[in-house]
């Protein structure tokens, strides 16, 4: 790699920390707003979780330099992903699926 | 023809059924252990033979390419199928029958059941029909085991510990929960379990068809002659669960009331020194 | 290699050290003599299932010691309180610190480098510490046998809340449970690498032997489900250490008194978080062992496995699947319509991959020349016998029959069916047929055979009656075999024949064991024959028996073919090594 | 002997050995902060209200005020993960000054996060707020307790670079440069997690 390239990360790098920053301004300062969900945070815990992906993104996308990386590790990821969301979602179905819920 | 196939369950060895459902969830059984019969007796066979036929001293000399036929593909395809038809013929339908499809009858008997280490308490909600509200801090283990509130709809209420008495041919409601720890309370002639989970108040439903005594004289003559319906517990729950049972009996509805009618007025006496 | 070679010291060498084939031999010591003790204590307790309340002969005075130990009564007999710890012991020793670290430590370690034709596996240190980490979870676990309150009581599924409510002995069993699943971790992290880093030149991905690929997934699924499961522990941890309510609902009584906690928590979280892993996790106990199938069948058949591909598709589409089933066993916790059809779709699904992978075996015998050997003989008895441990999850992945026979001894039944003459045959089977590649001596056949009939028949002994216990309603878990209940009765007769099977079983591995002595003591040839049963993996055709230490292979070993060349026509021989030109 | 791959690229996967293998650990760490936060989501809403009320009522007050403090902490968090790739970077520039310098910042970063979580919890637990006190407070406790030895460690893997570690430089200095690749990954990942705790513990309530 050549100087030059260095120095357009350095900049690259710059740039994320600075979009994360406002990111960070952004969640702090959406918590304090009101969603209007009628009498319910589910908006706030949107936009909240919104964000904090799109944080979560930038870092692994640039610092972790995700983009770039080779296909295995993609599909590994992608398999993760995937379970992850199992693991997220079913017990929640699960609870509102139950039968006791009569 | 159906039933009559299905009918290979009643050499399984199920403990004979007593209640409305029984026979499905046995019909259920024996379809599927068909299935696994075919299976194992069709593979066994060809295992049997191919060991025989092939092996060192009668076959030398190894064929690289083996087996060209698609018979196995065939008997794969024959497999999904049929679990196919036992899923959506049968498992899903019966299901949703036998545990989501809450009964709406008036005509319902409705009791709570809560299990506790290592008892099942019976709650029946007495001549009002209703159940009395229950707060934990009345709990005692001598005299009120389920916490319940003596005024009100719960005046009149009758709590039996590991004493279940049911009509027969009615169809009862149970709302099933816990005190303490993961139990499961388990009916095996009537085909039914249900885990009662603490925290979770779940229902079960089910009709008894055969009275206690009739099932006594049926069972005469066999191992267990001489002991009737049992509440069992089917999960660990500590160290006595082995013998955390609970007993039934179903009987006439002339019988059922005599015995509702009995608990009332021992309750009343109770009443006097108790409360 | 051999020349840079220079001396270490003892401990470099075989305590600490960082070679694949050593840690692989320390694994599957280290987990064959816990598999024994799980064994054991299962002797003890079947005496006390076919004779509730009487004395154990023999070991009764030990009973009697450990009871006083842990504070209960006990005349020799074993008391509830015990048989209930040796229960769950039972089953997390043998799953946990018996089978998995054999067949993924011991079997995979071993055999993964040689098998690709690679030094070593990826991270030697990390592998070393890998099994020293899963050593002092051994140790944890059989420390707290000998705490007040015994060992953990509640399963080997641990559900709370009796688990949050047990005695110090489930605290144990979560901190051996944290370290077992590092180690594993570990282990298949490193197995994955070294399989997609190190394979030798040539060995594209479908000239893997199917054992590298057995492994391959199993190795996925530890690294993939493992986690949920330690995150339940340390909830566990919390909830017993802290006094937090993860897994305790509002207004709980035990014992009359309410318990001190906040309350809010579930239950069945721990059950989704366990089973997560769990059923994933069964898939690991057989797959590695599929795997040692495959490479025996083909050998002694001296012919190609057939269907190579639909096996491999089948074991990557299995591993996959087993992470969306979870739930089956949780049928009886009050699901809905929904998660059922879900649940039991899925597990329908996933046996058909089980189905394929049985029939491609079957089909690999005919036309075949089959050598009936020790370990052939173990993989032809593991057929059947897997068949009839599959074939009986069926009727448990519909949630209907499952309402009949969930937690009944046709469940124990099930999946002893395919984790003891299921996946502890192919363990025997990989044991009979490796031995002298680790050895360079060959284990006698006399024996060997006599081991497989006598544990063949008693096997079968021991858990066909499950089958009539469990269709009759017996559950599992009791501590006197059912002898309390009315619908038991008529089956209770079985017991003992149960249990003088085990003892039996117990007897028929003493020639396994003189064998193992008998052949170890005995001088090696000068120049064992590398390639005993002629076989065509890299392991057995490019380095020498036993293998040369550090490096494994002279040269690195080049592969030019598919990994089950036998009975090429127009070759000479009926073996067509995977590295020939 | 030598394990092939260590350092140079293998061809066919591009990688070598300790990338894929950082990879899977954060693959099964993905999936162990996975089941905490589907804990999370079950008792959350399970939870009549949250966070729950206790023996010393809700916690509302006091994460209002701990706010600017976790807020901090965030910055801190994101800053020493700019510092670790720019180390990283240094080294491939072959820049060891500074690589020390980005280095050496990342750690004091991390401590300090770990000096204000300290404050944040001595004070929690202080007025009664202990993890027995309601399933939000064992919720906090756990998932913030074990990202902070996720932290911990990360500091010791660090410090060790900085520290013995650097010797590699001048031997191997492409292996060492991977090797602060890896470590890099996973300070990262502990970044990340951290993002998605953040909001979910602190202000969603
Ligand atoms: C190695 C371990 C292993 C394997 C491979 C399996 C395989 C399967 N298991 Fe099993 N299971 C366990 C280990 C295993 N299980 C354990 C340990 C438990 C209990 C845990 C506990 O509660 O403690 C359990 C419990 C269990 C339950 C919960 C029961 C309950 O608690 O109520 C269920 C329910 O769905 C189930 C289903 C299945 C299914 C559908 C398969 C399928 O994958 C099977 C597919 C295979 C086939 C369908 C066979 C194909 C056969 C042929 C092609 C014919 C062959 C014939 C000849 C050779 C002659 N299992
Ligand atoms: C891999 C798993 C595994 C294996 C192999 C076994 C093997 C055996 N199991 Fe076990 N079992 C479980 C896992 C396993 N089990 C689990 C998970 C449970 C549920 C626990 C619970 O309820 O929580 C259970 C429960 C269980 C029960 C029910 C208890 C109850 O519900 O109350 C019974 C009852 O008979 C039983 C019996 C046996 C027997 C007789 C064997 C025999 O087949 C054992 C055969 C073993 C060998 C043949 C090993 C021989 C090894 C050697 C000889 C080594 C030689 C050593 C050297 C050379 C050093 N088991
Ligand atoms: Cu109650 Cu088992
Ligand atoms: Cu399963």
């Amino acid at each position: 790699m050549s100087g030059k390239d260095f120095t357009e990360h350095i900049l690259h790098y710059r740039n994320i920390f600075i979009y994360l920053l406002i990111g960070t301004a952004l969640t702090v300062g959406a918590s304090y707003m009101d969603f209007n969900v009628s009498n319910s945070i589910a908006g706030a815990v949107f936009v909240g979780l919104t964000i904090a992906t799109v944080k979560g993104y930038l870092v692994a996308a640039n610092f972790m330099h995700l983009n770039s990386e080779k296909k295995l590790i993609h599909w590994i990821l992608l398999l993760t992903v995937f379970f992850l969301g199992l693991l997220l979602l079913i017990p929640l179905l699960w609870d509102i699926n139950l039968i006791s819920n009569y | 023809m159906f039933e009559s196939l299905g009918n290979i369950s009643n050499y399984l060895g199920m403990p004979m059924g007593s209640s409305s459902h029984s026979q499905s969830i046995d019909f259920m059984i024996g379809w599927v252990h068909w299935l696994m019969i075919v299976l194992f007796v069709g593979w066994g066979i060809y295992l049997i033979i191919t060991v025989i036929k092939f092996n060192a001293k009668a076959n030398p000399k190894a064929n690289h390419k083996g087996v060209t036929s698609h018979i196995s593909q065939y008997a794969e395809i024959g497999v999904i199928v049929f679990e196919a038809f036992l899923l959506i013929g049968l498992s899903i339908p019966l299901y949703s029958q036998l545990k989501t499809t809450l009964p709406t009858d008036d005509d319902i008997l409705e009791i709570r059941v809560v299990a506790q280490q290592f008892a099942w308490n019976i709650h029946y909600p007495g001549a009002d029909g209703q159940f009395g509200t229950t707060d934990i801090y009345l709990v005692d283990e001598e005299s009120n085991r389920i916490g319940l509130k003596r005024d009100g709809y719960g005046t009149d209420d009758i709590v039996a510990i590991n004493q279940m008495h049911l009509p027969v041919d009615q169809q009862v409601l149970i709302h099933l929960s816990s005190k303490d720890v993961i139990h499961s309370f388990s009916l095996p002639e009537m085909r039914v379990k249900q885990d009662a989970v603490p925290g979770m108040t779940i229902p079960i439903y089910f009709t008894p068809t055969m009275t206690s005594s009739e099932f006594m004289t049926k069972i005469q003559g066999t191992a267990r002659e001489g002991k009737g319906y049992e509440i069992a517990c089917a999960q660990l729950c500590g160290n006595s669960h082995y013998r955390m049972k609970g007993y039934v009996t179903v009987e006439t509805d002339a019988e059922f009331n005599a015995w509702l009618e009995e608990e009332a007025e021992y309750l009343e006496d109770e009443d006097d020194d108790d409360w | 290699m051999s020349d840079s070679h220079h001396e270490e010291s003892f401990w470099r060498k075989y305590i600490f050290s960082t070679d694949h084939k050593v840690i692989g031999i320390q694994y599957g010591v280290t987990a064959l003599l816990f598999l024994f003790f799980g064994f054991s204590l299962m002797m003890v307790m079947r005496w006390q299932l076919a004779f509730p309340d009487t004395a154990v002969p023999f070991v009764g005075g030990l009973i009697k010691w450990l009871a006083d130990l842990n504070g209960f009564a006990s005349d020799g007999n074993l008391p509830a309180d015990l048989y209930n710890a040796f229960g769950a012991m039972h089953g997390t020793i043998m799953i946990f610190l018996g089978v998995v670290p054999l067949v993924v430590g011991a079997f995979g370690n071993y055999l993964v480098p040689l098998q690709i034709g690679a030094v070593d596996m990826a991270f030697p240190k990390l592998n070393m510490s890998s099994y020293w980490v899963y050593f002092i979870g051994g140790v944890i676990m059989f420390a707290s046998f000998f705490l007040p309150g015994g060992a953990a009581n509640s399963g080997w599924t641990s559900y709370p809340p009796l688990s949050d409510i047990a005695t110090t002995g489930q605290t144990y069993w979560l901190l051996g449970m944290v370290f077992l699943i590092t180690s594993s971790l570990l282990g298949s992290i490193n197995i994955i690498v070294t399989i997609v880093q190190l394979r030798a030149p040539g060995l594209t991905w479908m000239r893997l032997p199917f054992f590298i690929w057995s492994q391959f997934v199993t190795s996925f699924l530890l690294v993939l489900a493992f986690p949920p499961l330690e995150a339940a522990g340390i909830f566990q941890l919390m909830d017993r250490v802290f006094h937090t309510s993860f897994f305790l609902p509002t207004g709980l009584v035990v014992g009359g008194e309410i318990l001190n906690v906040s309350g809010g928590g579930s239950p069945l979280l721990w059950q989704h978080l366990f089973w997560f892993l769990a059923h994933p996790e069964v898939y690991v106990l057989i797959l590695p062992g599929m795997g040692i199938i495959a490479e025996i069948l083909t050998n002694n058949t001296r012919k190609p496995i057939w269907g190579y591909k639909s096996l491999v598709y089948s074991s990557a589409f299995l591993g996959f699947m087993s992470f969306l089933v979870w739930a089956h066993h949780m049928f009886l916790t009050g699901m809905g319509q929904g998660m059922s059809v879900f649940f039991q779709t899925t597990t329908m699904i996933i046996s058909v991959p089980s189905v394929i992978i049985l029939s491609c075996f079957m089909l690999s015998l005919w036309g075949g020349s089959i050598r009936f050997n020790t370990p052939m003989l173990f993989a032809l008895g593991w057929i059947p016998m897997f068949g009839i441990g599959g074939l009986t999850g069926l009727p448990l992945g519909l949630s209907t029959p499952d309402i009949h026979l969930h937690d009944t001894y046709y469940v124990i039944g099930h999946f002893h069916y395919v984790v003891a003459p299921g996946t502890i045959f192919a363990i025997f089977a990989g044991i009979y047929y490796w031995f002298p590649k680790i050895t360079g001596k060959m284990l006698n056949e006399t024996m060997g055979k006599i081991h497989f009939y006598t544990s063949f028949i008693f096997m079968n002994g021991i858990f066909w009656p499950m089958f009539i216990q469990g269709l009759a309603g017996v559950s599992r878990r009791l501590a006197d075999g059912g002898t309390s209940y009315a619908h038991a009765q008529d089956v209770l007769n079985w017991n003992a024949v149960m249990s003088y099977s085990a003892w039996l079983l117990a007897l028929a591995q003493i020639p396994f064991i003189i064998n193992l002595i008998l052949t170890l003591k005995k001088e090696r040839e000068a120049n064992p024959d590398p390639n005993p049963w002629k076989a065509t993996t890299i392991e057995w055709t490019d380095t020498t028996s036993p293998p040369l230490g550090h490096g494994n292979f002279e040269k690195v070993p080049t592969a030019h073919r598919g990994p089950y060349e036998y009975s090429v026509p127009g070759e000479d021989s009926d073996f067509t090594p995977q590295s020939q030109n | 002997m030598e394990i092939p791959y260590n350092v140079e690229l293998r061809e066919d996967t591009g990688l070598y050995n300790s990338k894929l293998g950082i990879w899977l650990f954060l693959a099964s760490e993905v999936m162990l902060f996975g089941g905490l936060f589907s804990a999370y989501i079950l008792l959350r809403t399970g939870a009549p209200v949250w966070p729950p009320i206790g023996e010393h009522g809700s916690i509302t007050h006091l994460l209002t005020e701990t706010i600017p403090h976790a807020t901090f902490n965030t910055v801190i968090l994101i800053l020493s993960s700019v510092t670790m790739v720019m180390a990283w970077m240094s080294l491939r520039m072959k820049d060891l000054g500074k690589f020390k310098l980005y280095l050496g910042t990342t750690i004091v970063c991390a401590i300090i996060f770990l000096v204000v979580k300290y404050f944040e919890y001595s004070h929690k637990i202080h007025e009664g707020f202990v993890p027995s006190h309601d399933t939000y407070m064992a919720l906090y406790f756990t998932l913030t307790g074990l990202h902070g030895v996720h932290i911990l460690g990360g500091i010791v893997v660090l410090a060790y670079f900085f520290g013995p570690g650097l010797k590699m430089w001048d031997v191997e200095p492409q292996r060492f440069t991977n090797r602060i690749e890896i470590v890099g990954l996973y300070w990262h990942f502990v970044d990340l997690v951290w993002i998605f705790l953040f909001p979910t513990l602190y202000l969603l309530n």
